[in-house]
């Protein structure tokens, strides 16, 4: 058999039992690959549970610089039993496997076409270490260093790092690092290093850091000016308001008195999160709220509220696989029909979809901005792969001229200019936007009941159709006039000329254009458009009318985006080829790529999904 | 934000030390049955915010679903207020006022919308101790949908069906006791007397305030054998003092018969004196339970100030939060600038 | 001013104050026309208060048999001061007013295109009845007298009404019968009777019946053997349970015992009221629960695990005017895409939408089978319009032969004889629907455990992502299979063949059939299609391939339903033309006309919406 | 419905009366963290069952969504189960108990299950006195989602984030006692002696039966104010920003008589105090919550059996359903018939 050879490209995978503190050795990993100037994106792949059960880190190092999930394992790190079979199955003709051989290992797991690599882990660690937890910690370490010889990572760069994650904790530091060469050591006695796949030090990461979406979403809403924050945990959203706390007690402390210019409130529930919200909103503080799947639902009376009674609300909704529980530690995009059209009656909302953290950053920051000037709820559908993984992203940037668009508020001066009546609900600019005013603004202008049944014009409580059917289309027209506010698409023109197109949003963004660039070596030519919000403006339905076929990819099984470009943009539904994937791993480009291939071969199928049953297209 | 004092003046009524005549406290005209306890709560809360002269525009009243949560278009007109979904009150105080604490908030909720489907909001908000009125006008039944029994009704009290109802009803005094709350009183709609200082000091005090007012229905709830009922309560209730507000600028306490007296201070420094049994010691929060279940079980209600705690931390206290409102911090204040992110940015490196 | 004559076909409005008790005697004027036999309709427009408030009651006598609204009022009986004025200007030119003389009118509000008949009614009551109560309560049953000799109301058939009404209570009959009389006399004696306008009797009313939509419902359910009712009380859904109660407590008590052989439970909440229904269904009980919009909101998180755990349950959804709290007391098919897609996640929901009260009695009973038959949620979507007005209906009817279909459930008998595993989730007979067991069923065989979360064939949890698509991909095949299960649309074929067609459903239904004779008279023939359920199932499909132009009629701002058949159907929405109307008030044929001929005529914009901001189409 | 009797047996264990070994009574292994306190649990409900005989597959039980709310899969194999949506068990209980009043229903929940999220369900249940145990396996935190305060969590008490919790704690079992639940008691995870005799006894009663089990989290009961415990592995999830890392540990057992109160040292070496009640007079309701306030005062919690009424009328007794369940009855028993439909269509015209 024939050992992979590769520089700088493959993916690797390590497989670790939850709770035994492989994920920061893991993550040293990745770190050191970024630090020698080479792409990385991993994933963590992990179970429903808190300790005891398998997880996975999944590492593509990458010199092309494509950072979405490859597929395919070119090394397997073998630390859990549980698993290991299925993990020595996974792996690559050609690959190789690091484990643990204190203990011979099962022969029928034995495979002729991949390299074993054994290093007696429990062995070494039982001479080295009497405290059973210091066992179990080093262990981890220990395989990284080992893992630095095979793969040629240099141990300087190792060392660095440890020296950062205990800075202030100085005498973790020694036993880290001793633990690292004892890994190394043995590697580099027993092992021809490096291996035929291995790392080289390039500058290709520039200025980019590594960093989850759900972090930088929270200092988004740090540098947008939120202040007042209400949530209920749930995974994958919880490290949203962790971060937003933890930079928050650094940015947001008065430097006199020591006080908060921020207030978390950990509510019972989601319905009383975004309750609180809407309470912070109405008062004319930016609150927002994160949540997932489960919350969403329950949220939905209270999103309607917002949605007819104008108060400007954010929700930053980290979409894990569904319905109902579903599977909690997985991905998906599969919340936007519900967040679209969330509460019953006829409600719409605006809806953004960052690709990465950057992105989560900016639209952590402007979704308060939109819903200020909008007065009306904005919904940021992140996911759990893009809020709970590493990403390599350009550095997050504020622009210092920026200031933050409050919309149409009335101070106290406008007010007491204010010569003919107020009226909280009077289409004033003609775009469907009124101008709201602040409790306690002014002590005889500007008053007005906010409530969430019908009124008129001037907010008084009526049931009159007529004064009814006027809100409702002014309602109408100020969701037209959204469509020049939020985000334009992105576009991606195909080298040659093409009557198809792909269109795509979110996670789904990097393994696409990875997916154009083969396909373009396979001489298949697509147009891509990146949605960045709804509801679609005028360029989403140009990039429509101009081409004929159009692949929408996306990772849910109803091809729910689809679905909604159908009607709100009224396209022939048969432009529009669905290419879904959902079984919770992140989308790859590889199955793009097949999907599109036979697509375009003829087959009107999309290999992607098993089968059709129940859907047409 | 510039507080204007409003140069306008009815010739004819009286104007608070603010320049307000009670009109400015007033609100729409009232759209539920005649004679509603509602209502009459709803003059007892503008008579209150009358007398201590609050600038009408430094209150937010916001409320649910319901009969009893419609009467903040009743009261205080030049307020800003918010009718939210049902049983969903606490959670939009909680937002508002954690948006800016320099409002008096006054929330009116009924006893479907807090003891059925907003039970768990309310027994939160207490424990959270939000600064706040919060006002149940009790009524036994879901007005609006026309009398079904809440869980407040009597066991054995008939609803508009006729129908005896099996359960304990829930005390949302003694939840509001239990969940922390540190106001905690009852009252009768129909006495303003006893209503209106209670209200006060409930606005004067820093904390959560909790005021169950029995506001009998008079048009599902009347059945002879409802306690709920307006006769019923009437007879029944035993009121365990007057209590009378007295801000500090002019203490008044000479109308009132000295001995049996017990002052308290409030935050705000303003002071009630209380007339009352010797037995109720407002500062004791079992002591308070015990009595409610007392009384209770010899088939009365006990009115007045059950429970008080002047010198509690509410949220924001608890939270750490500025002084001034966070809705009054402007971005250079709340933006970090660029520098802060350049050394993030380095530490993910 | 040439008065209207006409004999049998008018509309009357009685202008009332809230809590006065008109509505028992404006009722007894129906009753009376529907008993000589004419065909007539009532519509009860109320304030979302409980006194003091204007009340309308509008009805429409027709002898051709429409029941829809009419639009236009003939004859306005003005009995509130409060909105007097208005009530006149909605008078048709040669149209009649009737209206307490007993202080003079404004005379502002004379018009003298109309005719105005005065009724000194407060007066006669002063003289005749000393308790206040009673001269409010005789007010009303006086004007019903006057109206009997001015519109030609056999009095005989009044006084048998009033006979029925007071059953057991005889000794109200005669001073009713007497109130009755003093009217009858005065009109009698003042006024040249009967007027142009006024009743003949007829037999055209065959064995119909009046009911209200929400009765038929509730007595759906006890024939479809509906044993757990949970709910919370909300208008206009209330009526459903009170009907439920009251009957099944002349139906469904134990002879013996006196026990009750049901359970109604007044739930805390909506989410507690559909939880309830779950756990009833998980034990085999049939149950349901009855809410309108804000509950469907609330129940979407419950939803989704009904969905997905494959537990029947009935959710009766009677519509009103949203978003939010919107306008409880008035009309609209508003919730149909929350309900068809409610929750996170990808989810899809049946849904039946009856007609008239007898095929409320029959989806009341059907969704039971389908539930169980399906083991999903099943949502029958009527509205304030069809639930809580008087519909003149075909006798409800039950077929004695037919058994409630219970699905696939293994008893205790097919599980003892089971030798294989049993797999909860095993698609035996491929057609996605697997047989589940009920608890306590068998002591050894058949148990399993049941989940929001994803798990395999065998109810196992598991995180694997294959089996999971597996699942999912069966849930749909269970949607295809559903197709063939729910009811199918009824068609209305035009007198000449067409390429014009014309969908509706639920309450919009008798308008648009009147809609479509009338364009038919005008030389515009459409085909009718009554949807009936969702999925859509071939014959739906069919219909819409073979028209080029469809008219898609529906009571809500979106066009709600359009979307549905554009997305679920794959239709280009060119071919489908929204009319929507959504004022609150029931859609009458007359603006659907004007729709059409207009759409006809070539503008392409439904002159039933004021503006068309914010949509195309 | 047969119940036929199963006639495997295994030859080693011995088998209860209904010819069930201990084994038909486990359920799948359990992936809580090893010396999780809800497994302690888990194995106190089998011995329960098994020492009682019932019927495994008589049983139902249900859960929310939590670690607690996982164990039903641990325990009782041959008994259907539900794991519902989080905070909603109570309902769902509800709903099955109306079906088939004949099973037995244990319901599993956690402190954030219940005493969050599901406070108002866990209220109503009580109230309505459903015939269910309704057991709370309470950490003081949210296990599964990484160890935030819950609502029970004691003030001070420092959550994995190391900041002291500011507010009062809700007490469940005194809740349950003022919803107007007929069984109330608490015990210790670790305790068997105590904990078997009263979820056995809980079983037993007709009504709701509620028993609050203090029951430690391994993994997130680990703060800052740790004396002994793991520094070191702390101080590397404290640098590393990862919780990643969880000891092995082992279940924290007591074992201590009635009368005595012992001193419970949890794994993150902060110590509780648990006092055993010997003679409590179980049958009054204020009296019970007058004593549970009582130890709180004196920082110790009170365990055992804290309040039982034997014979209270339970939900279904209230609505008078018929002794049959009414899943058992057929068409022929539900259906009406033509007849009685022809004279309702009469009495509509
Ligand atoms: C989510 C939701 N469920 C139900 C309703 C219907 N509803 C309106 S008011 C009300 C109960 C009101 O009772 P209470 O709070 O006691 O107020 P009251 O009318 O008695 O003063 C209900 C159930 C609603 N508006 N929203
Ligand atoms: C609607 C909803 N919100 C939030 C979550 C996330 N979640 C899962 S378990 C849990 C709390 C569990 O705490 P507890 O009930 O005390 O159980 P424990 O894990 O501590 O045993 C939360 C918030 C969810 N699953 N569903
Ligand atoms: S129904 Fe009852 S509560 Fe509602 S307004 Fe009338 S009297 Fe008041
Ligand atoms: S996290 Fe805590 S509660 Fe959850 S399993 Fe582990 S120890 Fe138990
Ligand atoms: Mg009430
Ligand atoms: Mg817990």
């Amino acid at each position: 058999m024939k050992p992979i050879k590769s520089i700088n490209d493959f993916v690797i995978r390590f497989a670790n039992v939850n709770g035994t503190g492989s994920a920061s050795a893991n993550n040293m990993f990745v770190k050191s690959v970024f630090r020698m100037g080479v792409p990385v994106s991993p994933k963590n792949i992990f179970p429903s549970n808190i300790q005891g059960l398998p997880t996975w880190y999944e590492v593509r190092v990458c010199e092309q610089g494509y950072i979405g999930s490859r597929g395919g394992v070119d090394i397997a790190v073998c630390m859990n039993p549980q698993s290991m079979a299925e993990d020595i199955r996974a792996v690559e003709a050609g690959g190789y496997v690091v484990y643990d051989n204190s203990k011979p290992m099962d022969l029928r797991m034995h495979r002729d076409d991949i390299t074993f690599i054994g290093l007696p882990l429990t062995e070494i660690c039982r001479n080295e270490y009497s405290d059973p937890r210091q066992r179990q910690l080093f262990k981890n370490v220990i395989y990284i260093g080992a893992l630095s010889a095979l793969l040629n990572i240099e141990f300087g760069v190792l060392k660095d790092l440890v020296g950062d994650q205990f800075r202030g904790k100085e005498k973790l530091i020694a036993p880290n690092i001793h633990a690292l060469e004892l890994g190394y050591q043995y590697a580099r006695e027993k092992f021809k290093c490096p291996l035929g796949v291995h790392l080289e030090r390039r500058d290709l990461v520039g200025d980019k850091i590594l960093i989850e979406g759900n972090d930088a979403l929270a200092l988004g809403a740090i540098y947008g000016g939120a202040t007042v924050v209400a949530w209920y945990p749930i995974t994958p959203s919880t490290s949203v308001v962790d971060a937003f706390e933890k930079y928050a007690k650094r940015l947001r402390i008065d430097a006199g008195s020591g006080d908060r210019k921020f207030a978390i409130a950990q509510a019972e529930d989601e319905l009383a999160a975004i309750g609180m919200v809407i309470g912070a909103g109405w008062m004319g503080a930016r609150a927002f709220t994160a949540t997932s799947g489960p919350g969403l639902s329950l949220m939905s009376e209270f999103l309607g509220l917002a949605y007819f009674a104008e108060v400007p609300a954010v929700l930053f909704d980290i979409q894990r696989a569904g319905p109902s529980t579903g599977m909690p530690t997985r991905t998906q995009q599969s919340d936007i029909l519900s967040a679209a059209y969330a509460s019953h009656g006829d409600t719409r909302h605006v809806l953004l979809f960052p690709a990465d953290p950057a992105e989560c950053f900016d639209m952590g920051a402007t979704s308060f901005d939109l819903a200020e000037q909008l007065q009306t709820p904005i919904i940021v559908l992140s996911d759990l792969d893009l809020g709970m993984n590493d990403y390599m992203s350009e550095p997050l940037s504020w622009n210092g001229k920026k200031t933050y668009r409050r919309g149409k508020v009335l101070g106290s001066d406008q007010l007491e200019k204010l010569t003919e009546r107020y009226g909280r609900y009077l289409d004033v600019d003609d775009d469907g936007i009124c101008y709201r005013t602040l409790p306690g603004t002014h002590p005889s202008k500007g008053v007005f009941f906010t409530r969430g049944t019908s009124r008129d014009e001037y907010a008084q409580y009526t049931e009159s159709g007529d004064a009814y059917v006027r809100n409702m289309e002014r309602l109408l027209k100020k969701f037209e006039t959204a469509k020049s506010y939020v985000p334009a698409p992105e576009f991606y023109a195909a080298a040659k000329s093409t009557r198809d197109g792909m269109i795509f949003f979110g996670t789904s963004t990097q393994s696409c254009l990875e997916a154009l660039d083969g396909l373009a070596a396979e001489g298949i030519h697509c147009d891509g458009m990146r949605l960045r919000a709804f509801p679609f403006n005028l360029e989403v339905e140009n990039f429509i009318a101009s081409h004929d076929r159009i692949f929408v990819v996306e990772q849910n099984r109803d091809g729910q985006m689809r679905k909604l470009l159908i009607v709100e943009c009224e396209v022939d539904p048969k432009k529009l080829v669905s290419m879904t994937h959902y079984d919770g791993m992140p989308i790859t480009a590889r199955k793009i790529v097949g999907a599109v291939r036979s697509a375009v071969g003829g087959a009107t199928v999309t290999p992607i999904r098993r089968k059709k049953a129940g859907e047409k297209s | 934000m510039s507080y204007i004092r409003p140069n306008f003046r009815h010739p004819e009524l009286p104007a608070n030390e603010k320049g307000y005549t009670k009109r400015h406290y007033e609100g729409a005209i009232s759209t539920l049955c005649a004679g509603c306890g509602h209502d009459s709560v709803s003059g007892a809360i503008i008579q209150s915010c009358y007398e201590m002269a609050i600038e009408p525009h430094r209150i937010a009243k916001i409320s649910g679903i319901g009969c009893s949560s419609k009467t903040p278009t009743y009261f205080l007109g030049n307020s800003h207020g918010f009718n939210s979904v049902h049983g969903r009150m606490p959670s939009v105080a909680t937002g508002a006022n954690l948006a800016n604490r320099n409002m008096i908030y006054i929330g009116v909720s009924g006893d479907g919308d807090s003891a059925s489907i907003g039970l768990g909001q309310f027994a939160h908000v207490a424990r959270r101790n939000l600064n706040m009125l919060y006002l149940v006008e009790n009524n036994g039944c879901y007005g609006l949908t026309k009398g079904q029994d809440s869980a407040t009704a009597d066991v054995g009290s008939a609803s508009k069906k006729g129908e005896p109802n099996p359960y304990e009803p829930i005390d949302l005094c003694a939840l509001a006791l239990q969940a922390g709350a540190s106001f905690v009183a009852r009252s009768f709609s129909g006495d303003k007397e006893q209503l209106v200082p209670l209200i006060k000091a409930a606005i004067a005090h820093t904390g959560f305030a909790f005021i169950d007012v029995i506001s009998p229905c008079v048009t599902f709830n009347n059945t002879a054998s409802s306690t709920k009922g307006y006769e019923f309560a009437r007879s029944h209730i035993e009121a365990t003092g007057k209590i009378d507000f007295v801000p500090l600028r002019k203490e008044i306490t000479a109308d009132y018969a000295p001995g049996f007296s017990q002052e308290i201070t409030l935050h705000d420094g303003s002071v009630i004196h209380l007339y009352k049994q010797e037995e109720l010691d407002c500062h004791d929060r079992n002591g308070a339970l015990a009595a409610i279940q007392d009384y209770a079980g010899r088939g009365q209600i006990l009115t007045g100030l059950l429970y008080i705690d002047p010198d509690t931390r509410d949220f924001h206290d608890n939270q750490n939060t500025t002084k001034k409102p966070l809705v009054d911090l402007g971005q250079s204040e709340l933006c970090p600038g660029n520098r802060a992110l350049k050394a993030i940015n380095a530490s993910l490196r």
